[in-house]
C-alpha cells in the first residue's frame, strides 16, 4: 500500500445560517447552523484518485475548498504530505500551497474573461516562482501544449474557446506551479459527453505522466467509475461509505450507495423502470435525526431515526449504517 | 399746494361716476418681488413691509404719489414757539377697522410703542424726548433739540389702536431678532383705506376696501379688493403680467420694459427713484484683506480712487445694463435732495489712458487685485452692473474678483466692515443731505456713520455734520452742506454710478403714478372704464 | 501588431453595433465635435469671454450677425448683457461645464468603484457599513448635497479665491452626491464576480485582496460603470446648470453653460432670444448626445438584453 | 412518412441572421412522433435540439425564424400559424416542460393561480372549476397534501416538487404532445429518476406523445421509444432506441454511446473512454460535406465534399456515406 | 417580517440622527447666530444673555440632544427673517409641496410605467424608438429651463394656463388643498409637468429595461408556452415582476422630487417648503434650513419604509421572514 499524500481527519465545517439577531430575538429562535461537513475521515494515496460522490447539499464542494485552503475547517485536520495546514508555519503553508491546485467546475466562470490565456495560465507562476519573462513564456507554452492546445492560443481571450478547450486552459493553469495534488471539483459536469471523455482521458494521461494525486469530486457515479481508485459517498455532510471502486460498485454496502447506483441512468438500461426512491434530499439546516438517510431508506430499521451509525471499517472499506453495526459483512 | 387742489379737481370730475365705481367690485391683483415681513407696523423698517402697512394703517402724515408730505391722521402740524416742540392737530371722526374711535391716546401709545427697544423704527424717533396728549385731538412731540425734519421722520410711523393692541398682548412690538411673535404680527386694526381679509405669508394677502374710511370723499378709492402676491422670479412675475394674471407689478426688470410696454393691454409708468447706486471702498485702513498688495492699501491713495472713478463708463451702464432706465451721476444723492447741484452731479468722462497714468503715478502701474462684494437681489441689475464694472476696472489693470450674494448676506459685510469694496444703494427719505452724511460720511461712532464702510475718518467733516442738526439758519446750513459735499467729491470718497428709475408695469385700465419711494398707495388708484 | 489590434477593436461586437447604429454614430460625432471645440476653445473662439478687460459693454445685446456698437466687432451669435460674444462664451462655458462634469464623474467613479469593490468583495460588516453610508447619502437628494457642500466650502474659502475654488467646489459637491450609484452597481457586480471560480483560483494561489480587487474584479465590473459614467456625465452637466440657477454655480464672470442659461433666461421675454437659445441648444445637444451614447452603450453592454 | 402521425416535422430549417452571416442552427430536420410515443432528441450542446423544440411551438427568440420546412400537428400545419393561432395550440394541444423548474414559474404568483390561469385560458371554465382542475393536476403529479399547497409560491417547493408542478402545468390543458426540454438536468440523480418515471407514466396513461430533449444517452436509453440524434443542426440518425444505441451505424452515434460512461459496465473500466476528437463545429464555420467529417474516425473522401442524405437502413434512418456506400 | 420592519425603522432613525446632526451643525457653524440675531451693535452682555438663552455655552453633545429633543416635539425655533415659528411656517407650506410632489409623482409613475411597458413590448417599433429618443430631451435640459419654457409657451404666448401660484385653495379637514378647485387644478399642471418630467423619463427607462429583462426570463417563455394571452403575460406576469426593482428606485426618486421641488417652486412661485428653503438660504435663515433638511430626511425615511412594506406585500419571498437578499 502506498503512503498517503493527503489525510483528512474528523473534518467538520459548520456554517452559521442564522437569521439576523433581531429576527431571532423577536421570533425567539435560536442560532441556526448548517453542518456542511460532519466529521469526515479519509486519506488519499500518492498518485491515486480519490472520488467524493454526492448529490446537492452533500458537502463535497466544501471539502474541496477546505482541502485547498479556500475555507478553514471548523474542526478536524487536513494534512498534506505531513503538513497540517491549520497549524503549520507560514513558510510551510506557502510551499504546501504551491503543491496543491484545483480544477473548477464551470469552464466559463473559472477563467477571467478579461485576461489573455497566457496570463491566466501564467498567474500561478507569477505567484510562486521567481522566473524571468522569457522563462515564464516558455513555461506557459509548454503547459498549453501539454493540455493539447496550441502555443498561439496564449494570446487569445477565453471567450474564443469552446467549453472543452477552456477546461484544458483551466487544467494548464492548475499544472503551472507543478503541483502534486489537484482537487477536481466536478470538472466535466458542464461539458458534453464527447468532450467530457476527452477531458477525462487527458486528466488520466496527466496523472500517469506527472504522478499526480487527484481528489475527484462529482455527482456522476458513471464518471467515477472511469476515474477513481477509491470512492467516498457523501450524504448530507457525512461520509457514509468509502471503498475501492470495484468493491463499491460490485457490492455497495450502504442503501444510499445502492440507490445512487440504481438511479443513475444507463446507456444499456432500455426501458428500465426504476425502483424510484422516495422523497428528496432534506433541508441540510434541519437534517433528519439519527441516520440522515432513514426517511428515504427502504431498509430502515427501528433505531435508524435515533441512533447515528458509527463508522465500521473492514480492510480499506468503511461504511456507516446500522445494518452493518456489527461490522462489515459482505 | 397746487397739487392738492389739482387732485381735488380731479376728484370732483370723478365724483359723478364715483357712485358707479364704488358699486362695481374692482379687484386689483398686485405682485412684487418680496412679501411684507410682518404685519406689526413697528417691527421692521423695510420697504415692502411698509408698503403693505400703508394700505391698512396710517401715519400722522405721509407722502403722496408724488412724494410730497400730505396730511393723513394729522390735519395740521407746526413747531410751537419752543423750537423743540412740534404740535399736531389730529383728524376727527376717524374710526379704526374694529369701530374704535381714533384719538390722541392712540397717537401717544403708538409713538411710544415705536420707541420701545424691540421696535425697528426707534432710530427715526431717536431725537424724541416725549409725546404728550394736549387734548383728544392734539398731540405735542418734544425733541432733544430743534428738529426741523420731524415731519419727514413720521411718514412711516403708523398709528395703532391702543385698546386693541393692549388687549391682544401686543403692546410691545414683535421682537423679530429674538424670535418673538405676537398678535399684531398676524392681525391688523388700522384706520387705512383697506382692511385685511386674509393673509398667507409669501403666498397671498387679500385686502378689501374699508367702507368706513374717513377719506372716502377725498380719494378715488376705486379698488374694492386687493390681491397681493409676491412673485420672486422676475421672469415669472413678468409672465404673470403678460398673461393678465396680475394687473400691477412693481419691480419690472428693465429688459422687459419694452415687452410690457409694447403689449397692447399693458403699460409702463416710470419716475426717477429716490435711490443712488454707488461703490464704496475701504480707504481708511492701513491694509486691505482681500487685495494682493502687501502691507499697503491701494484705496487709500486718492489717485487710485480717481482713476477708478474715471474708468467707470456710466453711459454704457446706463445704455446697456439699465436700458436708459437710470440717470448717471457723479454724486451719491438723487436730485430731489437738498444740497444737490448740477455741478456735483457731473461725472468725469471715461479716460482709460488718464486713469492708467494716475494708477502709475500712485505706484500701481501693474495694477492689483481686489474682491468686489455685490448684492444680486437688491438693486436693479445690481450683479450686471458689478460685472460691467469688473470689465472696466480690468482695463486700468485692476483685477476685480466679483463676489455676488443675496442681500441678506451682502449687507452684513458692510455693516460689519468685512468688505473692502462693495456696492450700496442709498435713498433719502428725509430729502436732505444730512441724512446721507449721518450714515455714509460721518466717521463711524456709536450713533453716526453706521453705513460708512470706507473706514474714512475726517474730524473736520464730522464736526460740520454734527453742526447741521441744530443749525436753524437755512442758508448757513446749506453752505455747510455744500462744503461737506465739496470735500467728499474732492476725496472721491465713493464711486457713484447712477440714480435708479422706478418702473411699474400695469394694465392699461389702471391709472396710477409712480411713487418715488416705490410705495404705491392704492387709495389713489383709478381705473379707466 | 498594433494594426491588427485596431482591426480587432474595429471588428469587435461593440464597434460593430456602433457602426450599425446611426444614432450612436451621430451622437458620437456630435459629442466629440463639441468636446473638441470645448477643449480647444482658446484656439477656436474668436474672443476671450473670460477676460473682463476684453469686454466692451457697449457691445451688449448685439443681435446675431450684427456688429457691436462699441467695438464694431461682428458677432455671429450675438452678445449677452455684458457684450460677451455668445459663441465664444458657449465654447468656454462648455469647456467649463465639461470639465466640471468629467472631473465630478471621475471623482464619483473612483470613490464609488473603490467602495463598491471593497463592499462587494469583503462583504460582512464592511459591506454593511459602506452600504449604510450610501443609504444615508441617498437620503439627501443630490441637489441638496451639492448645495450643502457648496455652502460650507464657500464659507471656508477666502473670498479672493472663490472664483477659482468655485469650480472645484462644484466638482466635489456634484461628485460626492453621485458616488452611490457607482458603488451600488459595482458592489452587486463585484459580489457576483467574486463568487466566480476565477477569483477562487486567484485566492487559491495566495493572491492578496488588493491584487484580486484591482486585477481580477476591476476589469470585470467596468462595463456597467461605463454606462453609468456616461449617463452621470450628462446628469452632472445638468446638475451644474441647475445649481447655477440657484446661484451656487460657476461665477458670472466665468460662466458655464448653465450660468449662461441662467443669465439668458432674464432676457427671454425681452426679445433677446439668442442669449438663452444658443447656450440652451448647446446644452441640449451636448447632454442629448451623451445620453444617447449612454443609452446605446447600455443596450450594447447589457448581456441580458443581447 | 406516416401520415397519421401526431406530429410531423418535415425539413424544418431555422435561420438566425447575425452580423457574421446567417446561422442555421436547425437544418432540414425531419421526424415524427406518434400518440403515446416517447421520442428522444439527443445531441451535444449546439446540435440544435432545443431550437427544434422551440420552433415546433413557435417560441423562437427573434431574430431566429423558421426558414423552411413544415410542422404539422395531426395533419394541421402549425408552422405558418400566427401568434394568435399558436396560442390555442400551446398549452392546449402541446404542453411544454423546460429545464429549470425554478425559473419556469412566476415567483410572484401562487402555483394554484398559475395552474388555474392556464386552465381557464384553454378549457373555457370558471374560476372555481379551474381551481378544482388545478388541484386535480397537482394530485396527478404526486404533490403530497396538494390542497394546502395550492396557495403556496414556487420558492416554497423543493426542486423535484417544482418540476412536478411544471409538469402539471404542461398537462393541465390535456395536450396531445409534450415537449420536454432537458426536464431533469437541473435535478439530483435520485429525483431525476422520479420525475422521468412520472412523465413516462402520465404520458402512457393519457396516450400523450412526448418529445424528450436531452443530452444524456442514459436517459434516452431508459425512457424513450425512438431516438433522433442531431449533429450540427442536422439529423444524423433516427431509429428505434435500442437499435440505435446498441447497433449504431453513424460514427457519431457510435462515438456518443462509447463516450458515455456506464456505471454498471465494469468490463472496460480501466480502458480509456471512447473519445471523439475535436468539438462540434461552430455554426459559422460549418465544414463542407458531412459536418461530422473532421471528427470522424472513418472519414472518406466523399465525406469532405458531399452532404449525406437521410436514408432508411435496417431499422434506422441515417445520414452517412459509410452505410450508403456499403449498400450500393 | 416584523423584525425586518423594525430594522428598517432603526435604520431610518439612524439616518434621521445623522441628518439631525448636520442640521444642528448648521446652527453651530453656518452663519454666526449672534450676528444674525443681535445685529452688529450687540454688546458683550447681550451676547452672554443670548448664549445663555440658546444654551450655546453647554457642551456640544448636550446641545445636540436638546436640539433633537426639541425637534421631536416639533419645536424648531423661530425664523430669523420674519419671527414666525418655523413649525408653523412649515406646516403652512407643506401641503402645497406635498400636493405638487404627489401629483408629479403620479404623473411620472403613471405615464412612466405606461410608456415603459409600451416601449419594452414594442422594443424595436418606430414609435417606441421615437419615444425613447425624445424622452431623453426631458433629461437633457435643466428643470428650471423647462419650467420657464412652459410658462413662456402656455402662460404668455397661448395664455391657457396660469404662470404662478396655486390658484384658489380651499380647506378640507384642516388641509389646504388646491386640488379641489378648477383654478387650483389648472395651476398645478405646469409645475407638476416640470417637476415630474425628469422622473417620468427615468421611470419609463427603468421600467423598459427591467421589463425587457423580465420578458427574457424563463417564466415568461413558459407562460407563452402555456398559451396565455399576451395581455395576461405582459400585465399579469411581466409587469408585476418588473415593478419589484422599480419600486425601490421610485422610493428614492420621490425624495428627489421633493428636493427638486425647490427649483420648480422658485420658477412657479409655488408656495411650498422648497420656496421657503431657497428664501431661507438667501437669508441664512438657519432654523428654516435645518428644519427643511430634517423634513426631507424624515419624508425620505417614511417613503422608504412604505416602499419596504410594499415590497413585502408584492413579493411572497419576503413575506416569510424578510431575510431574503434585497
Amino acid at each position: 500500500m502506498n503512503e498517503s499524500l493527503v489525510t483528512v481527519q474528523a473534518l467538520t465545517r459548520v456554517f452559521d445560517v442564522s437569521k439576523p439577531w433581531l429576527n431571532r430575538v423577536l421570533a425567539r429562535e435560536k442560532r441556526q447552523t448548517l453542518t456542511a461537513v460532519d466529521s469526515v475521515d479519509f486519506s488519499i494515496e500518492r498518485g491515486s484518485t480519490y472520488a467524493l460522490v454526492g448529490e446537492s447539499g452533500s458537502g463535497k464542494s466544501t471539502i474541496a475548498k477546505m482541502l485547498v485552503g479556500l475555507l478553514s475547517p471548523t474542526s478536524g485536520r487536513v494534512h498534506i504530505d505531513g503538513v497540517d495546514l491549520a497549524n503549520a508555519s507560514a513558510a510551510d503553508i506557502s510551499s504546501t500551497r504551491k503543491r496543491i491546485h484545483m480544477i473548477f467546475q464551470d469552464p466559463y466562470a473559472s477563467l477571467n474573461p478579461r485576461w489573455r490565456v497566457r496570463d491566466i495560465v501564467g498567474e500561478p507562476i507569477d505567484a510562486f516562482m521567481n522566473v524571468s519573462a522569457t522563462e515564464r513564456a516558455k513555461k506557459v507554452d509548454e503547459l498549453l501544449e501539454k493540455v493539447g492546445l496550441s502555443t498561439k492560443d496564449g494570446a487569445k481571450f477565453p471567450h474564443e474557446f469552446s467549453g472543452g478547450q477552456r477546461q484544458r486552459i483551466g487544467i494548464a493553469r492548475a499544472l503551472a506551479s507543478d503541483p502534486e495534488f489537484i482537487v477536481c471539483d466536478e470538472p466535466t459536469s458542464a461539458l458534453d459527453v464527447s468532450v467530457q471523455a476527452q477531458v477525462l482521458n487527458l486528466m488520466r494521461d496527466l496523472q500517469r505522466d506527472l504522478g499526480l494525486t487527484y481528489l475527484f469530486i462529482t455527482h456522476d457515479l458513471a464518471v467515477v467509475r472511469y476515474m477513481a481508485d477509491h470512492v467516498g459517498v457523501l450524504y448530507l455532510g457525512r461520509l457514509i461509505e468509502s471503498a475501492p471502486r470495484q468493491q463499491l460498485f460490485d457490492s455497495p454496502a450502504h442503501p444510499y450507495t445502492q440507490m445512487l447506483i440504481d438511479a443513475a441512468p444507463r446507456v444499456d438500461g432500455f426501458g428500465r423502470d426504476h425502483e424510484a426512491v422516495d422523497g428528496e434530499i432534506p433541508d441540510p439546516i434541519s437534517p433528519p435525526s439519527g441516520c440522515h438517510f432513514h426517511p428515504r431508506c427502504k431498509q430502515r430499521i427501528d433505531q435508524c431515526n435515533q441512533q447515528v451509525p458509527t463508522v465500521q471499517h473492514a480492510d480499506d472499506r468503511s461504511v456507516s449504517c446500522l445494518l452493518h453495526s456489527q461490522g462489515l459483512n459482505l | 399746494m397746487t397739487r392738492k387742489t389739482l387732485s381735488a379737481a380731479v376728484l370732483f370730475a370723478l365724483a359723478a361716476q364715483g357712485v358707479m365705481t364704488a358699486a362695481q367690485a374692482e379687484t386689483l391683483r398686485w405682485a412684487r418681488a418680496g412679501d411684507s415681513l410682518t404685519l406689526d407696523p413697528h417691527a421692521q423698517n423695510e420697504g415692502p413691509t411698509h408698503t403693505l402697512a400703508h394700505q391698512i394703517y396710517e401715519p400722522l402724515l405721509h407722502r403722496d404719489m408724488s412724494a410730497s408730505v400730505i396730511p393723513a391722521l394729522a390735519t395740521e402740524w407746526a413747531p410751537t414757539e419752543d423750537p423743540t416742540v412740534w404740535r399736531f392737530k389730529l383728524r376727527e371722526g376717524v374710526k379704526f377697522h374694529n369701530g374704535e374711535d381714533f384719538t390722541a391716546d392712540d397717537v401717544v401709545f403708538s409713538l411710544e410703542r415705536a420707541m420701545k427697544p424691540t421696535s425697528a423704527m426707534k432710530e427715526l424717533l431717536s431725537s424724541v424726548a416725549s409725546v404728550t396728549k394736549v387734548d383728544d385731538f392734539t398731540v405735542d412731540i418734544t425733541t432733544d433739540g430743534p428738529n426741523p425734519l420731524m415731519p419727514s421722520n413720521l411718514t412711516n410711523l403708523f398709528i395703532m389702536d391702543s385698546g386693541w393692541t393692549t388687549d391682544n398682548d401686543s403692546a410691545e412690538p414683535q421682537d423679530i431678532a429674538n424670535g418673538g411673535d405676537n398678535f399684531a404680527a398676524k392681525n391688523t386694526n388700522g384706520t387705512g383705506a383697506f382692511q385685511l381679509v386674509s393673509r398667507v405669508v409669501d403666498e397671498k394677502t387679500i385686502l378689501k376696501a374699508n367702507d368706513a374710511y374717513w377719506g372716502k370723499d377725498e380719494f378715488p378709492l376705486e379698488v374694492s379688493e386687493i390681491v397681493f402676491t409676491p412673485i420672486q422670479s422676475a421672469a415669472t412675475r413678468v409672465a404673470a403680467l403678460l398673461s393678465g394674471e396680475v394687473d400691477f407689478i412693481q419691480d419690472v426688470p428693465v429688459q422687459d420694459l419694452a415687452r410690457v410696454g409694447g403689449t397692447d393691454s399693458l403699460k409702463i409708468v416710470n419716475a426717477a427713484q429716490n435711490r443712488t447706486i454707488f461703490f464704496g471702498l475701504n480707504s481708511g485702513d492701513e491694509d486691505l484683506t482681500s487685495d494682493n498688495v502687501e502691507g499697503k492699501n491701494p484705496f487709500s491713495d486718492v489717485r487710485v480712487r480717481q482713476a477708478m472713478n474715471m474708468a467707470i463708463n456710466r453711459d454704457a451702464i446706463q445704455r446697456v445694463v439699465m436700458r436708459d432706465q437710470s440717470s448717471p451721476t457723479g454724486v451719491i444723492m438723487p436730485p430731489f435732495v437738498n444740497g444737490w447741484t448740477e455741478a456735483l452731479d457731473a461725472y468725469p468722462a471715461v479716460d482709460v489712458a488718464g486713469a492708467k497714468a494716475l494708477m502709475a503715478e500712485a505706484g500701481y502701474g501693474d495694477g492689483f487685485s481686489v474682491v468686489l462684494n455685490c448684492p444680486n437681489d437688491r438693486y436693479i441689475n445690481d450683479e450686471a452692473i458689478c460685472q460691467a464694472a469688473v470689465g472696466m476696472f480690468a482695463q486700468i489693470g485692476i483685477t476685480v474678483n466679483l463676489d455676488a450674494k443675496p442681500k441678506a448676506q451682502h449687507f452684513p459685510l458692510i455693516q460689519n466692515r468685512t468688505t473692502d469694496f462693495y456696492m450700496l444703494g442709498w435713498g433719502v427719505p428725509t430729502f436732505d443731505s444730512e441724512y446721507i452724511f449721518n450714515f455714509l460720511v460721518h466717521s463711524t461712532t456709536d450713533e453716526l456713520g453706521s453705513w460708512n464702510g470706507t473706514r474714512n475718518s475726517n474730524p473736520d467733516w464730522d464736526a460740520k455734520i454734527v453742526s447741521l442738526a441744530s443749525e436753524t439758519d437755512l442758508d448757513k446750513r446749506n453752505a455747510t452742506i455744500k462744503a461737506i459735499w465739496d470735500g467728499v467729491q474732492a476725496e472721491t470718497l465713493y464711486l457713484p454710478i447712477h440714480n435708479q428709475v422706478l418702473n411699474w408695469g400695469m394694465n392699461k385700465s389702471v391709472n396710477f403714478d409712480v411713487q418715488p419711494e416705490d410705495q404705491p398707495h392704492f387709495k389713489f388708484l383709478t381705473f379707466t372704464k | 501588431m498594433s494594426d491588427s489590434r485596431w482591426l480587432r477593436w474595429w471588428q469587435s461586437d461593440v464597434m460593430w453595433s456602433w457602426r450599425r447604429s446611426p444614432v450612436a454614430i451621430v451622437s458620437t460625432a456630435v459629442f466629440f465635435a463639441l468636446a473638441f471645440a470645448a477643449i480647444f476653445a482658446p484656439l477656436v473662439a474668436p474672443y476671450t469671454p473670460f477676460d473682463p478687460s476684453s469686454l466692451n459693454l457697449m457691445d451688449g445685446f448685439t443681435a446675431p450677425g450684427e456688429t457691436g456698437m462699441g467695438s464694431g466687432n461682428k458677432y455671429w451669435l450675438g452678445t449677452d448683457d455684458q457684450g460677451r460674444d455668445i459663441f465664444s462664451a458657449i465654447l468656454y462655458g462648455m469647456r467649463l461645464s465639461l470639465f466640471i462634469g468629467v472631473m465630478a464623474v471621475t471623482l464619483a467613479a473612483i470613490l464609488g468603484i473603490s467602495l463598491g469593490l471593497i463592499a462587494g468583495y469583503f462583504g460582512g460588516w464592511i459591506d454593511a457599513v459602506i452600504m449604510r453610508i450610501a443609504d444615508i447619502q441617498l437620503t439627501f437628494p443630490s441637489i441638496l448635497v451639492a448645495m450643502l457642500i457648496f455652502g460650507v466650502a464657500r464659507g471656508l474659502t477666502p473670498p479672493e479665491l472663490r472664483d477659482q475654488m468655485a469650480v472645484w467646489v462644484l466638482i466635489i459637491s456634484i461628485g460626492l452626491s453621485d458616488w452611490v450609484q457607482f458603488a451600488r452597481t459595482v458592489r452587486s457586480s463585484a459580489m457576483v464576480e467574486s463568487r466566480k471560480e476565477y477569483v477562487q483560483a486567484a485566492r487559491l494561489i495566495g493572491r492578496s485582496p488588493m491584487i484580486i480587487l484591482r486585477k481580477h474584479l476591476l476589469p470585470n465590473v467596468m462595463s456597467p460603470v461605463l454606462v453609468i459614467a456616461t449617463i452621470s456625465l450628462a446628469l452632472a452637466i445638468i446638475l451644474e446648470a441647475t445649481l447655477s440657477f440657484l446661484g451656487v454655480g460657476a461665477p458670472p464672470t466665468k460662466p458655464s453653460l448653465g450660468t449662461l442659461i441662467r443669465i439668458g433666461q432674464d432676457f427671454l421675454f425681452a426679445g433677446e432670444w439668442w442669449i438663452i437659445l444658443f447656450p440652451s441648444l448647446t446644452l441640449l445637444v451636448l447632454a442629448l448626445s451623451v445620453n444617447l451614447l449612454g443609452d446605446w452603450l447600455r443596450d450594447v453592454l447589457n448581456p441580458k438584453l443581447r | 412518412m406516416t401520415t397519421n402521425a401526431l406530429l410531423e416535422v418535415n425539413n424544418l430549417t431555422v435561420e438566425i441572421p447575425t452580423r457574421r452571416g446567417t446561422l442555421i442552427p436547425v437544418n432540414e430536420v425531419s421526424f415524427n412522433i406518434d400518440r403515446g410515443e416517447i421520442v428522444g432528441v439527443v445531441g451535444e450542446s449546439g446540435a440544435g435540439k432545443s431550437i427544434t423544440g422551440s420552433a415546433i411551438i413557435g417560441l423562437l427568440d427573434p431574430p431566429a425564424r423558421i426558414a423552411g420546412g413544415s410542422v404539422t400537428l395531426q395533419g394541421k400545419l402549425i408552422s405558418d400559424m400566427n401568434e394568435n393561432q399558436l396560442r390555442d395550440i400551446r398549452g392546449k394541444r402541446i404542453g411544454t416542460v423546460f429545464q429549470d423548474p425554478l425559473t419556469s414559474l412566476d415567483p410572484l404568483m401562487s402555483i394554484g393561480n398559475q395552474l388555474s390561469e392556464t386552465a381557464m385560458a384553454h378549457l373555457n371554465i370558471g374560476r372555481d372549476q379551474a381551481r378544482e382542475k388545478a388541484l386535480q393536476a397537482l394530485i396527478d403529479v404526486g404533490i403530497p397534501a396538494a390542497e394546502s399547497r395550492l396557495d403556496a409560491y414556487p420558492h416554497e417547493f423543493s426542486g423535484g416538487m417544482r418540476q412536478r408542478v411544471v409538469i402539471a402545468l404542461a398537462l393541465i390543458g390535456d395536450p396531445e404532445l409534450i415537449i420536454a426540454d432537458e426536464p431533469t438536468t437541473a435535478l439530483d440523480v435520485s429525483v431525476q429518476a422520479q420525475v422521468l418515471m412520472l412523465l413516462k407514466r402520465l404520458c402512457k396513461e393519457r396516450n400523450t406523445g412526448v418529445m424528450l430533449i436531452t443530452h444524456d444517452m442514459g436517459v434516452i436509453a431508459e425512457t424513450t421509444d425512438r431516438v433522433v440524434v442531431l449533429y450540427a443542426g442536422r439529423v444524423a440518425e433516427i431509429g428505434d432506441t435500442r437499435q440505435v444505441l446498441t447497433a449504431a451505424i453513424h460514427p457519431y452515434t457510435q462515438g456518443l454511446v462509447g463516450a458515455t460512461p456506464n456505471p454498471t459496465n465494469l468490463a472496460n473500466s480501466q480502458e480509456r473512454l471512447n473519445q471523439i476528437p475535436g468539438t462540434m463545429p461552430g455554426l459559422l464555420s460549418m465544414p463542407a460535406g458531412c459536418p461530422f467529417h473532421p471528427r470522424c474516425s472513418e472519414v472518406m473522401e466523399v465525406c469532405k465534399t458531399t452532404l449525406p442524405t437521410l436514408s432508411q437502413r435496417e431499422n434506422s434512418t441515417i445520414a452517412c456515406h459509410l452505410g450508403a456506400e456499403a449498400k450500393t | 417580517m416584523f423584525a425586518y420592519i423594525i430594522r428598517r425603522f432603526f435604520q431610518g432613525a439612524l439616518v434621521l440622527g445623522i441628518v439631525g446632526f448636520i442640521a444642528f451643525s448648521m446652527f453651530r457653524f453656518i452663519g454666526d447666530p449672534y450676528e444674525n440675531i443681535l445685529g452688529q451693535d450687540a454688546t458683550v452682555l447681550d451676547r452672554q444673555a443670548l448664549e445663555e438663552r440658546l444654551g450655546l455655552n453647554k457642551p456640544i453633545a448636550i446641545q445636540y440632544l436638546k436640539f433633537l429633543g426639541n425637534a421631536m416635539q416639533g419645536e424648531f425655533g423661530v425664523s430669523y427673517r420674519n419671527g414666525i415659528p418655523v413649525s408653523e411656517m412649515i406646516a403652512q407650506r407643506l401641503p402645497a409641496t406635498i400636493e405638487l410632489a404627489i401629483v408629479s409623482a403620479l404623473f411620472a409613475l403613471f405615464l412612466g410605467v405606461l410608456l415603459g411597458v409600451y416601449t419594452a413590448i414594442n422594443r424595436d417599433g418606430f414609435l417606441a424608438n421615437f419615444i425613447m429618443t425624445t424622452s431623453l430631451i426631458g433629461v437633457s435640459l435643466p428643470t428650471f429651463l423647462i419650467g420657464i419654457l412652459l410658462i413662456w409657451v402656455f402662460a404668455v404666448e397661448l395664455n391657457v394656463l396660469p404662470s404662478f401660484g396655486r390658484g384658489e385653495t380651499v380647506e378640507i379637514w384642516g388641509w389646504k388643498t388646491g386640488l379641489a378647485t378648477a383654478s387650483g387644478l389648472k395651476s398645478i399642471i405646469l409645475p407638476a409637468i416640470t417637476l415630474g418630467l425628469y422622473q417620468m423619463t427615468l421611470v419609463m427607462r427603468l421600467v423598459r429595461s427591467e421589463m425587457l429583462e423580465v420578458l427574457r426570463t424563463d417564466y415568461i417563455r413558459f407562460a407563452r408556452a402555456r398559451g396565455l394571452t399576451r395581455r395576461a403575460i405582459n400585465f399579469g406576469h411581466a409587469l408585476k415582476n418588473t415593478l419589484l426593482p422599480v419600486i425601490t428606485i421610485i422610493g428614492i426618486q420621490l425624495g428627489q422630487i421633493i428636493a427638486f421641488a425647490i427649483i420648480t417652486e422658485t420658477v412657479f412661485q409655488w408656495p411650498g417648503v422648497g420656496l421657503l428653503f431657497i428664501n431661507a438660504v438667501n437669508f441664512v435663515d438657519v432654523p428654516i434650513m435645518a428644519t427643511y433638511l430634517l423634513l426631507v430626511g424624515s419624508l425620505f425615511v417614511v417613503i422608504n419604509l412604505v416602499v419596504d412594506l410594499l415590497y413585502v406585500v408584492i413579493d411572497p419571498r419576503l413575506r416569510l421572514d424578510g431575510t431574503e437578499a434585497r
